[in-house]
């Protein structure tokens, strides 16, 4: 008996996993990992994938608000906190890990951290698009866990990374400033947290006005937004070597490590096996457009190299393809 | 004619530096700059122009020649060791010295 | 009993403007401002600004064609010569004023007078997002009003701001001929009278092929919009010192005026209460496309400061946030 | 009898005309000439071309690729094979003639050749267009045939361009490595190809989540996208002195030839009237995307301004007016 | 190798000039020339690029030395006084100087 | 401060030419470069930025003295005549000679 669910488990992950990968969003990265790798002469033009991102943070961002308003902020404030508190300890285990066993500096390994607590919006998206495709429900407001979770683990992994733990940080130092101000004032959290009060305060008459636009078409721009995303993934698959076999393995075992995590604390504050999903990407998920900037400028001695190799080339995509249909089978393993 | 002696100094680098080189142009004391996107290439390798974490700036400004000088040491002392990033100077001459 | 109505007015305009200030589009201004004023990391693409007004532009244009397919030449001629007049006229009477009381100079004079005779097309397309939030019926056919009110008083403004009064005016001026020329070619008129014939041309069956893309995402697309003026409007702010008190209250105080002449007129040619509140939104608005660029290059002695940051720091922000609701209510009052 | 019937055809023909001159797609067309040869300041940033670009491919990929997986590619193989001989072979006909008769060089006939071998994407989605204003069913995988089209004639006209046919051509020569390497992996054919094997894999429902954004503002991207392209067609029409008489002649006489055999062809291989009319627009069109960059790096000493301009300023217009409905026409004649 | 000094006029200025400043070199009998939008500050504010009102345009020009005079004059005398605007030369050397 | 003379080439061409530009770079042993997208005009016509296949580049690269005029007799025998180009070179002075 135990067997045969086993086996029926196994059948869903794979028939999740497949239809996961037929999408035209995961499809279309493929296409831009291709053009990257073929050397095509395919470029979007830099305009084209800051609207992109734009339009993405504003779209999720709106939407969950929306979601909040008609919640009402009791429901969410407890998983949100949950979620934020996450977001804040992960770089707390993961900077050791990448000390220790990964022989990093202390910038650098304070650097990943900050990248690997911190979330990563298109992966979100891409899981909510996943699960709107098998028609399985989630938690709307979920978008206010992305919106709180960009900023707590940068500041975390940045006071690593300056030497937190031997006692050399001094909070008023340029770096530490800097880092402080973007997690605030960073054009991603900006954009996130502003849409997500706009939504919370205009409510579903607001949606009516402009789901014609935040709506209607945006699982098609993801799947543009997610070609030019396998371009830039595909370019630093030749930076793999430089990062080195541990972070390859860093890269993958991370985000299995924390989606489990993720998708047991939503379950913890009862969230639905699609909300404990979102939980889980947001954990499991690197971010590769707050923390770039914030770290770049903060810990200017940790090389990007690592960093952003580990969440492009490889938690990425892995967690795109394989990790959010992975996820959705734990979590309604835990949640049946 | 009257044409007068300046200084330009290009400085091309990662584009989230745009902010703290401005700073240092205006703290030496500058009275203008141009900047404008680039991609480009060089010992941190390929930059591409396409999404902001590798992208490259590249900032011109005209000034007295002493404070080219003063510029390029800043630079030097505050932001080669950890950067991507180039800068030179070159002769340049203006009509109207009392601008930079 | 009188004072019953009054009150139930005012109570109306509070309701009016509290709904127009938690539409998004209002609400993604406020963040725009609030993006400039922090400064935050978040920019626009130009090209991003650029193609948004492209779409605007055209979308506006081609919606009011259809519209006049529709209605008719014959209905829609003798309101828009109306509108094309108070146009012409607005500059006459804003001239003297920033002479005399604002103590500008001649060419400055001309200037800002240009931008307050001319319009909007933003803070016209933020009142159509308003009606139709508040299910408020209008002409469509009024975005011609819009098209052929954008030249005449840059054209007017320009000849004040020359010298016409002081007779030294001549109009083989290189100024004047430049004025002359953009006043037909410019984009903004391009793109809008192109537009409006062209929706004129196809009627129905044209805007069938169309409508998903210049109507379902249009309100979400002008939200967007917003955000960006929103960090223009918000970058100027810090030029309203330069601008100084005079030109503040002038600022707010010709929106009113005009927008009280213009849903005037509007009453006075028979268009309907939605009809005359843009007539009016056009009359108070101040252009920041067509005339800076078109003034700029016919009177390079004016300073832009002023009418920029009249047009827009103070002028559109007043006009979309307060200003429509209220030309609203006035039109509601005289058409019941 | 006979008499009457061709004047019904002709009537026909006339009112499809009209409907086509009268749609947005065609009147923003003549709009950005307008513009171009009125010299106003209306300038489309690089950013937005490409991006359009870069959408429509993807868009009409796409939409081919579900219709493939519908239809099944045994369906499809057929007809597909046919339209990409066509296209290989158009250039064996049009090198002689722009040799001998129009006394062009080796290089600039091979050019020439290339591009009206070749075909042109967008000519083909305003075909598409076209048919579906009027209701004219036709088989949607037909973009199958435009992605298979675009290459053979480039690498054939290339080899003649370079002497193949005095044969001095070298498989190893650089030029015709980069021709073979950009006939599979330039950006054209990466993204129509790609997206029509990713609308086969991910079939109805990859359609289900993307439509909102490939197919629902479709028609109206195109008029949006047209508007540049009479722009970029307009600035050609100075250099039309330069292409000589006889490229013109040439620029309207090769596409009603290549139209009437690609509809023939079509009628052949068993396409409905709807099919044959995309398969004589394919034949008929040249290419201004794929086969300048190709050719260029390819055959330097070849003029672009010859091909270019035919390509843009005459063959386009032409066909995109007069030319799709024409060979709807002859499709429907011989397919009644 | 033949190299021939040339010069090199740099004109930043307020994007709505730019057809101005191009029959200026038309003018004076300039044979080329290379323009891009840039983002800058100077005495007139700061300008950015985002909206084509405050937006900049440089324009580069390589032309004999004679003519690098004329325009830096007429620049002076038609357009300085009026418009945000930074303009100087530059020395460069060319293999082909029939081209200028 | 110790200033080291080095050589700046400006190539300005059509915008599918890069890629081959930036081979003959690396071919001639240059260690970067910068690269834009510019519009202009010249003998061969108007050449607008708005499509891709009339847009231009403009390539900027430092190097040492020597290899500057490789350079350019690279570009002259390779590219010169059969494309949309203008190139020149300019002194100018870095801080790190070792970089170029
Ligand atoms: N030799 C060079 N010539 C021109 N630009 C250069 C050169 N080397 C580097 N750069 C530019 O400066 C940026 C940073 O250089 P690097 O610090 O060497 O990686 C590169 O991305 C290029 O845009
Ligand atoms: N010292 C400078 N160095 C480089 N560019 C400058 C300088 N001063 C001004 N500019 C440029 O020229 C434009 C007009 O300058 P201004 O007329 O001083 O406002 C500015 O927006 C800058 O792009
Ligand atoms: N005199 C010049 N000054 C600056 N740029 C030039 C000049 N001549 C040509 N160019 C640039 O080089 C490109 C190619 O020039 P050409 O080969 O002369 O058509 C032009 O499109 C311009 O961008
Ligand atoms: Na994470
Ligand atoms: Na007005
Ligand atoms: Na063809």
């Amino acid at each position: 008996m135990l067997k045969l669910a086993e086996e029926s488990s196994l059948m869903d992950l794979l028939t999740a996993i497949q239809s996961n990968l037929l999408s035209p969003a995961i499809l279309f990265f493929v296409l831009g990992v291709f053009a990257a790798v073929s050397k095509s002469d395919l470029k979007f033009p830099d305009a084209l994938y800051t609207t992109l991102t734009i339009y993405l943070l504003i779209a999720i961002g709106f939407k969950g608000g929306v979601a909040v308003h008609q919640a009402g902020i009791g429901i969410v404030w407890l998983p949100a906190l949950a979620a934020m508190a996450l977001g804040a300890l992960i770089p707390l285990w993961t900077y050791p890990v990448l000390r220790k066993a990964g022989g990093f500096s202390i910038a650098d390994a304070g650097a990943i951290a900050a990248h690997y607590g911190s979330v990563s919006a298109v992966t979100f998206i891409a899981a909510t698009n996943f699960l709107k495709s098998i028609h399985q429900p989630y938690e709307s407001y979920a978008s206010a866990f992305l919106a709180v979770m960009e900023s707590p683990a940068i500041i975390v992994g940045v006071m690593l990374g300056k030497g937190a733990l031997g006692g050399k940080l001094s909070f008023t130092d340029a770096g530490m400033r800097h880092a402080l101000r973007d997690a605030v004032l960073g054009k991603g959290v900006l954009l996130l947290v502003g849409s997500l009060i706009i939504g919370t305060l205009s409510g579903p008459n607001g949606m009516t006005m402009v789901e014609g636009f935040f709506v209607t078409p945006f699982q098609g721009v993801l799947a543009l937004f997610l070609l030019e995303m396998g371009m830039v993934a595909g370019r630093r698959l030749g930076d793999l070597k430089k990062a080195g076999v541990f972070l390859v393995v860093f890269g993958i075992t991370a985000p299995l490590v924390h989606g489990t995590v993720g998708v047991l604390l939503g379950t913890w504050v009862g969230l639905s096996a699609g909300g404990c999903t979102l939980l889980g990407v947001l954990a499991s998920s690197a971010s590769y457009i707050a923390a770039p900037a914030a770290v770049r400028l903060s810990l200017p001695e940790a090389n990007p190299t690592y960093s952003l190799t580990a969440a492009l080339a490889i938690t990425f995509p892995f967690n795109i393809t394989f990790g959010v249909p992975l996820y959705f089978q734990i979590a309604k393993y835990l949640n049946p | 004619m009257n044409l007068h002696p300046m200084k330009r100094v290009t400085i091309i680098c990662e584009s989230i530096l745009e902010d703290r080189v401005l700073e240092l142009l205006h703290e030496i004391g500058a009275h203008g700059h141009t900047a404008f996107p680039v991609r480009g290439g060089g010992h941190q390798g390929e930059r591409n122009a396409d999404i902001t974490e590798t992208a490259n700036v590249q900032i011109e400004v005209i000034l007295k020649p002493a404070m080219a000088e003063t510029l390029l040491e800043r630079l030097q002392r505050d932001l080669f060791a950890a950067y991507a990033m180039v800068a030179y100077e070159s002769d340049v001459r203006v009509l109207r010295p009392e601008k930079f």
